[in-house]
Order: structure tokens, then C-alpha cells, then sequence
């Protein structure tokens, strides 16, 4: 069913400012975080009001229907992912769910799936954001385990064609993310998955840039641990999810000690909570995971497919705008089957700051720089790009501005 | 009171007079049970006299889960463990009713003086620790007997 | 300035909805966690609604308000405690300032000032919550560094009459409370900090309880570091301060490793950007850091004097109350100076959580159990305690309606 | 159009035909500094020649921080050391203006141009780029020169 993107963005307020002066607000930027509907703002905002108390604490009515909106939003979440209850693990972001990760699997003592030591090894992408590599960078520096990747071809894929020498039988984790946050490639799975069960390793999805634009199948998907942002899904901003398989986060050691998730504490030792609440330290971002839980609802009331086939058919217009204009350079697939709506392009004799800079005074907002991925800006041999990135409140007007935009900053720093 | 829904008077009965408190020696088994919001501990030793369940218990804590204790150890001791099933299970849901069950008074007797607490989450730990600790012994015990004829 | 505490609760709306049935909800549970102001809940929702953008990144006007909302919300919290804006780190929570705190030292390589080995030594106190407890006990266990305490006297203070023997040369790190979140001692500092420094170790000061509720200058301090939480400050959940000195932090290796937070970049290695950014990665818990900003701002307009002044007036209130009543017990001082807004105590013969249940049916909101402090609880053998905590919004009526829910409770389980 | 108060003539001028733009070989110190939030790089060779300030460079980015950095090498070039440094307090403090103020062109010359960049937050990096690097090689070159009059 396709979208009424300018129905939804009615949804939204900050479209009703104006930007460097008249112009409408033209957000582009979705890739880095997305705008909020009233209904995850007043969700946050009612939280507040009405039901604001520490959950899981005190016998008091406050604090059990806080503890019940917290505890809603987590099956809420669950059954988004298909997943369940107990497999949820709120943090404050899609970064802290990575190291939450890391850093567990640090703590693993030998004899624990996860311990990792010398002779180990860890696998990655030359494509991942910081926040899926240096995590696993400092864990291999911390235990010994070698850290390996697969490479990007020249099409911006990964390249599977030595997956048997890249995981190996001493591979332990394999963290890669779903899509690329700046060619927009949709990596494909089950060879990676089948290669790391193979060989005992799990996998780690970061799925900051899918969940909150496609469906999501945990099961299907068959990785083992997977990562988003709330902020990149029309929620709260500090709120991210971890998923892992129960028995996988059973046995994980936690990460952030304190309240909360402990079993018995005396003043030398203490042992844990079971699962979730295990990897829950402290009062929680208690709004922000109602907050998410409004916009997943939001979410699926709107259908990820419909918002996904939104998605291509704007890229789709936009990579053929762009292909258009003399000097632009796409980075990433042009085959819409295997990308999502994130396009990265460079213009010819322009710093991408600059065409950012021409394209702010316009009212369009797209992200300039490396993207938080700078090692594959090296391999791609730019120091930056212009990146555009589309959303449900998104449409063809959005994406017209912007071609007419790239065209308009050819004119204004090329002609003076 | 609204509040009487919750405190009936036959859980605070069994709460000043606890029975089965006070731990037999020996037992089959014996499990330590803690309620980690709060600290309560229970203690319960189960032990099968020609299969029939014997329980008794020690701990501190809440009216709720101290009475629960007492109540449950009246009404599982004599039974067998596969008679017990039922009841753990039929209790367990009362629990999770969330207020719209009355209890079942054929299987759970006085425990459904219990339904009140289904109605705040807070409280529904306190009322299953002596049911979960016992569900832990249970499989202890099974799991002995087995190995025993085993042997 | 005596407090209009009526007037104040005008300006948090959940005060005007009632508590099981027609009840007016006294709160006596803001040691918990904090009631928040219209303000606060207005400053996240606007922030939504007009200027979210992800901070630090792109060009667009949007990416400029955000980033000048965030810092400008870093700069009310470093003038709040009288510190340099580069000192003042938003993390999720005071849990997780704490936690990064004992994993950035435990990164920290040999030669490192905050290296810790065999023969090294933590000290913690015993009235710590387990979020300053667990975290050392884990970092001693990683590293090899011992870990010892200050006990806690009969009088709810801690034992420095062996300072000289806890605090020793191999010290590196002192980490207590400020003000127990169950005895309410205010745990006075300067021995303490002397002694630390004399031996070169640092002081890691948990104000979680005190920076909400009395004026705090960290230099006056005189400890090194120190973690606080919006959500007690009456600022939103998901987040909290870590305050360090510049040079300290500077030092301290990073903790959360992602977006944001780097230097350079290559696929096996990384460098870090100067303090603060080095210690927040990924895209920020921006809203909630602006509203904690509009939080502080709100305290202080009321004036934290006024506030602590108010909370020390309803807590001798509350001490008379309680002690004329047969058969309760307080644990902690009973000096008003050297104790804040936190009571706790039990009631002979009835358990506190049925205690607190039957002061949930009058509306009277308050804690029971361990306060996530479980040796101190061990230590003062008791499994649980009733905690009543007070706050700038409570007034005698608040007090009074406590005391005779107590009576009540003796009543209703005492006779029948 | 506001913009044209960010991207002046003569700013875009020096980023199509930059000054001093190629690293002269030897010199007595070398600084390369990143602007971590885009990736743009700038090298920049300081020598002292009787005294007197010779700045070459070399490095990608934006109009902005290009612009600047060949701006600054013809400002500074000829200067001594203590000359130099209230240019560089006063182009910071134009940078740190806000758009409050529009540079004093007895000092700053034709980088007056870049007082629109401090209405940018995000650019002033940018245009800091050039000047934080010859800060660094300047700390760098007297230390080296303290050194060798020790000698
Ligand atoms: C003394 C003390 N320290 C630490 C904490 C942990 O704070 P949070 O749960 O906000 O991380 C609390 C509150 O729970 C506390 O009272
Ligand atoms: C692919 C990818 N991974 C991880 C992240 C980090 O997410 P966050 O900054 O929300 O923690 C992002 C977004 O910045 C991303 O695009």
C-alpha cells in the first residue's frame, strides 16, 4: 500500500518550522536520526505526568504501572522482532548495545562459550560504522583474539568469496551490519550464518539502519545478537535494543553493574538477576523505553513494508536525478534489490561540506563527512561524502529539491 | 478496605501462626530461595515418605510469602508429586490473573485467600517464592530418585 | 528562604491524579527517583519538536541548534556544580558513570596513572548502593587489586578510626557515597580526601543523593571524581552526569567506544578525541540531556539552600513522628546535620513491605526492601526497611500523613 | 543570498588557486592535524628563517578550511613569532564572534573574509583547521629553538 508521506508528516511537528529563513524543512538526514510523531513525544511526556516512579522498586501503585508500561514496551519490541520477552535488553543506544557485547564477552571466564583468548578470533567488515568495529577492535587488543574482516568490492558489496578463510574454526563472533549507514548496501546473510554456526562463532547484527525500515524476523534473519538505535526508529533518543537467543544471554556475563540486576550482594562477591534484567543496571531510561515502544507501535500501524517500498521508490528516483548531473559520483549498488534508502555521492570539484553547506541555505539537510565509517571512506579513496537519507514522512518533492539542489551548488561554486 | 482483599484474615492468621515452620532433620532436599527486591529468604526441606511429600520451611519475610509458605506446606504434604503438579500449576495461574480469577477452591483450599494478590504485580514474588522453591526441589528430588533407581 | 512547597507542586502535574481510589498522592519515594516539572517534560517534548538533529555531525541548521542545546545544557550543569564545561560527561545514569569509571581504569595500560595490578588497592565503604559497590568488586577481580572498606558505625556513620590502615600507599582509588541512599548519613569528606591524596589515590564521590538536594562545588569538595542522575534531579530519565577533573580525564582511557568519540580511525586502531567527546559515544541521549539542563535551571531558581533547608525541617518532623510511635526503629543519625531527606525504618513486628502496602492504600508512596544497599542491610542486620525520602514538592501534610499511615499500619495488622 | 556572506569572493578565490599550497623541503617542523568530524587533513611546514615565519602546506578539504589555510600562510609569512601571535587571537576571536563582530582588517587583511564562517558553528572547525596547526607548530618550533640555545 503506498504511502501518504504528506499525511504522516502531518504526524510530525518539526515540520511545521521553517529553516535559514522561509524555506520548508527538507530532512534528509534520517540516517542519523529520525524526526519524532507527536505520539511518541506525548508517550514520554505521559510517562511523566501520569505514571513516573522507579520500576521494578517500591510496592506503591506508582511504581507498578510504571513497571507495567516498561515491561509492555519490552513485548511490544519482542514481537516487532518476533522474538520474546526475555530476549530483549533495553540500553541507551545501538553503541551501548555493541559494547554491552564487547565488554561481556571480556568478562567470559575460560570455560564460557564466550571467552576469548590467543588463537581466537574475531570477524568484521570493512564496512562498519565506529561503533560495530572499535568495540571488537579493543576486545581483540583486551584478550588476544585476531581480528579479521571481509572486504568491500568496488560495487560497495561485501566480499564473500574468501568466507571460508576469513571465519575459520577459530572464529568466535562475527559482528556485520545489515546495511551500510553510507553505501546503503543490504548485506546478505545466510552464507555469513551458515559459515559462523559452522564453526561455532555467533553473529552480531548492528541493524541500526533495517529495523526501523523493514521487517525484521530474528528467527528468519537466524543471526544471534542484534543491535538498534531507538532514536533511528522514530523514537526517544537515548533508547537502543539488544536482542539476543535466551540461552546466549544466559550464559553472557553482564556488563554494567548496580541496582537491579543482581541476586545476591555481599561486600566482596554477588551473583545475578536472570535475563533481561541481568544486563539492566539501575533505574532505567524508563520514558525513552515507553517512548519506543509508541513508535513501534506507530511503526507497525503504518506497515514496514509499505515503508520500505516507499523507501525504493525514492531512492530510486533519487539515484536517477543524481545519475543525471554531470561530476556526481554514487557510491554503493545501484540495484534497488539489495540497498535500503541511504545514498552517498560526491560532486565532482566539490567539497562535500560545501555542497551541504549550499544545500542547508536551501532548507535540505543531509549529512556531510565519513559517516562514523571511516575506514571505508579510506577504501573508496574520499575524505567525505554527501549523504541523503529517506524516510516514511519523506517524498518525490524531497527528493526534487535535492537533485535541484546539487545542481544549484554546481552553479554557485562553480561560477564564482 | 480494598486493602482486605489482599490481607484476608486467613493469610494473616497464618502469618502470626505459622504451621510446618521450623525445618525438619533430615530432609531429601533442601533449597535456599531469596526474593531479590527485598531480601526475603526461604528455606524448605521436602522429603518423600513412601512418595508422599513432607515439607516444612524457615525464613523471613513478608505477610504474604511467609503465610504462603504455610499454607502450601499444609496443603502439598501428604500428597504425591504428581498430585502436586496440579496445584502448583493451578496456583501459578491464579497468580498471573491479574485479578480476574477467584481460585479454584477444590484444588487450592484456603490458598485462594491468594486471588487478592494477583492484582498487585509487586506482590505476586512474594506469594510464588515458597511455590517456586518448592517447584526447584521437586525436580531435585525426581532427579535423585531417578539416579537412585538407577542404581 | 522558607520553600512554598503547595506552590511547587503546581508545577508537576502528576500531582494532580489520585492514588487508589480518590487518594491524594503523597510521594515520599523521590530517593528512588524524582517527580519532574512541566518545565522539564516541555524542555525534551520541544526539543522533538524543533531542533532535533543528531549533534556533532552535518552541516544543517537543525545539526546547529541540536549541538547548541546539548552543549548549552553542559555548561548549566558544569556552572550548577562550579566546574569547567570539559569536565561534565553525560552518560545514561549515575550507574553507568559509575560502571565507566571502573572500566576506563580498568583499560588503563601499565604506566597509565589509573593502571591497577597485584598489590594495588580499591576502598569502598559499606553503605554503599551496589551500583558504587559491584562495579570495584569486578574491577578488583579483573585486575588483581584488592579491595577493602570503611565500615559503617551502630550510629549509621562510617568507621574512620582506622582510615590510616584502610587508605594505604597502595591505594588508588577511594569510591563512597556522599549521602547513603538508605541511613541518610551525609559522609563528611575532608579526611577522607586528605588522606587519598596523600597517598596518591583518587576519590570517586556518588552524589547521586546530594547534588539534587544541597549546593555542591566540586572544587570545595575536593574529590576528583563524581556521578550524579537527571531522574533524581528531577530532570528526565536516561541520564546522568559524570563530573572528573580535566586532567584526570584527560588520563583516563576511553569506555564506550563508537561515533563521535575518535581521532582517526583504521581498521586496527583508533585514536580518541580530547574530553568530554571521548567519553560519549554515539549519537547522544541529546533531549534528556536538554532537559536536565532546564531541570538544573529550575533547582536553582528555587535555590538548592532552600531546598535542603526545607528538606531538613520536614525531616525533623519526621524523626519526632516516628520516634513517638511505639515499636519503630530509625536506622541512621538523628542529627540534623549531618543527615539529608532520607528516613528508614521499620516497624516492629510487621514486615516493610506490608508496611508500604498499607501506606499505598492511604496514596502514600514509599520504598521498601534492601535499597539496592544489601550489605549495609546485612550489616545493620535487617532484610528490609521502609524508606520515606522527602523532596522540594513535600510539606508537613505530606509528614503527618506518613506518621499516621504508620499508626494505621500498626492498627490494621496488629489487631486483626 | 545569506550564503554569500559564508562563501566570500576572495574565499573562493584562494580555494581555487591556493598560495603557498606545496610542502617546502626541509623545514625545521612539520604538524598534520585532522578535523576528525570530516576527515580533512592539513600538513604544515614551519620554518624560521632569520627569525621570520615560512609556511608552506598541503591537504584535502572543504572551501572553507582550504581557503583559510592559504589566507594564513600568506598573513603569517614574513612575520615573527611574536607578531604572529595576536593575529592568531584575533582571528580566534573573530571565529568565536557569533556574527557579532567582522574582524580588524589592520590585523587580519583580507581573512576578514571568514567573520560569516562564525555564524556556522559547525565550519569554524573548519577555518581553525590551518590556524590550530600552526599554533601546534609554533609551540613546536620554539621548543625546539629553546633547546638549541641551551646548547
Ligand atoms: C546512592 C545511590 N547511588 C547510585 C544510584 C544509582 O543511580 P541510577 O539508578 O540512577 O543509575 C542510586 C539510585 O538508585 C543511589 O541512591
Ligand atoms: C550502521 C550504524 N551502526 C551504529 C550506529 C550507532 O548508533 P547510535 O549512535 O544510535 O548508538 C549508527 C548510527 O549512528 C549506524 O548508522
Amino acid at each position: 500500500m503506498p504511502l501518504k508521506a504528506a499525511l504522516i508528516r502531518r504526524d510530525f511537528p518539526i515540520f511545521d518550522r521553517k529553516i535559514r529563513g522561509d524555506n520548508r524543512l527538507v530532512y534528509l538526514d534520517s540516517g542519523a536520526t529520525s524526526q519524532k510523531p507527536n505520539i511518541v513525544i506525548d508517550a514520554e511526556a505521559d510517562f511523566y505526568r501520569n505514571n513516573n516512579s522507579a520500576v521494578h522498586r517500591g510496592a506503591h501503585q506508582l511504581a507498578e504501572e510504571a513497571t507495567e508500561a516498561y515491561e509492555g514496551a519490552r513485548l511490544i519490541v519482542a514481537k516487532f522482532l518476533a522474538a520474546d520477552g526475555d530476549e530483549i535488553v533495553f540500553t541507551k543506544s545501538a553503541t551501548e548495545s555493541l559494547n554491552l557485547l564487547a565488554y561481556a564477552m571480556g568478562n567470559a571466564p575460560a570455560g564460557n562459550r564466550f571467552h576469548l583468548g590467543k588463537g581466537d578470533g574475531i570477524v568484521v567488515t570493512e564496512m562498519e560504522h565506529h561503533a560495530n568495529l572499535i568495540p571488537w577492535q579493543q576486545l581483540g587488543k583486551r584478550t588476544g583474539a585476531s581480528l579479521s574482516w571481509f572486504k568491500v568490492n568496488t560495487d560497495g558489496r561485501l566480499d564473500l568469496s574468501d568466507i571460508n578463510s576469513v571465519i575459520t574454526e577459530g572464529t568466535k563472533v562475527i559482528a556485520l551490519t545489515h546495511q551500510s549507514n553510507v553505501l546503503g548496501t543490504i548485506n546478505p546473510l545466510e552464507a555469513i550464518v551458515a559459515r559462523a554456526h559452522e564453526v561455532g562463532a555467533v553473529v552480531v547484527l548492528d541493524a541500526c539502519q533495517s529495523v526501523p525500515h523493514m521487517k525484521i524476523n530474528v528467527g528468519a534473519l537466524g543471526v544471534d545478537f542484534l543491535a538498534f538505535s531507538g532514536h533511528k526508529s522514530v523514537g526517544p533518543t537515548g533508547v537502543g535494543v539488544l536482542w539476543g537467543r535466551k540461552e546466549l544471554l544466559d550464559e553472557l556475563p553482564p556488563f554494567l553493574f548496580g541496582g537491579s540486576m543482581i541476586e545476591n550482594v555481599t561486600m566482596t562477591d554477588a551473583t545475578w538477576a536472570p535475563v533481561p534484567r541481568k544486563f539492566e543496571a539501575g533505574v532505567p531510561n524508563m520514558a525513552q523505553v515507553v517512548g519506543l515502544g509508541a513508535a513501534i507501535e506507530y511503526l507497525e500501524k503504518i506497515g514496514l513494508e509499505n515503508i520500505h517500498e516507499h523507501e525504493v521508490s525514492l531512492v530510486s528516483r533519487l539515484l536517477n536525478g543524481l545519475q543525471s548531473i554531470d561530476g556526481v559520483k554514487i557510491f554503493g549498488p545501484q540495484d534497488l534489490n539489495m540497498r535500503g534508502g541511504v545514498v552517498a555521492f560526491a560532486v565532482e570539484g566539490i567539497h562535500p561540506h560545501d555542497v551541504g553547506q549550499y544545500l542547508d541555505s536551501l532548507g535540505i539537510a543531509v549529512r556531510t563527512g565519513h559517516h562514523c565509517a571511516w575506514p571505508l571512506n579510506k577504501k573508496l579513496s574520499v575524505t567525505a561524502t554527501v549523504r541523503a537519507s529517506v524516510y516514511l514522512y519523506n517524498d518525490e518533492a524531497d527528493i526534487d529539491a535535492l537533485i535541484q539542489g546539487v545542481q544549484g551548488a554546481k552553479k554557485y561554486f562553480g561560477d564564482r | 478496605m480494598q486493602l482486605d482483599n489482599l490481607y484476608q484474615a486467613v493469610i494473616l492468621d497464618h502469618y502470626k501462626r505459622p504451621e510446618h515452620k521450623g525445618l525438619s532433620v533430615p530432609s531429601d532436599v533442601q533449597v535456599h530461595h531469596i526474593n531479590p527486591s527485598c531480601g526475603d529468604e526461604l528455606t524448605l526441606n521436602l522429603s518423600l515418605v513412601d512418595g508422599r511429600i513432607s515439607l516444612t520451611w524457615d525464613g523471613v519475610g513478608c505477610s504474604i510469602s511467609m503465610a504462603c509458605a504455610s499454607m502450601m506446606a499444609g496443603l502439598l504434604t501428604g500428597k504425591t508429586l504428581s498430585e502436586a503438579e496440579p496445584i502448583l500449576d493451578s496456583f501459578v495461574s491464579l497468580m498471573q490473573s491479574k485479578g480476574t480469577q477467584s481460585g479454584d477452591e477444590e484444588i487450592l483450599e484456603d490458598a485462594v485467600a491468594f486471588a487478592g494478590v494477583s492484582k498487585y504485580p509487586a506482590r505476586i514474588k512474594c506469594a510464588l517464592l515458597s511455590w517456586m522453591a518448592f517447584k526447584d526441589a521437586a525436580v531435585q528430588v525426581e532427579g535423585k530418585q531417578s539416579l537412585g533407581s538407577e542404581n
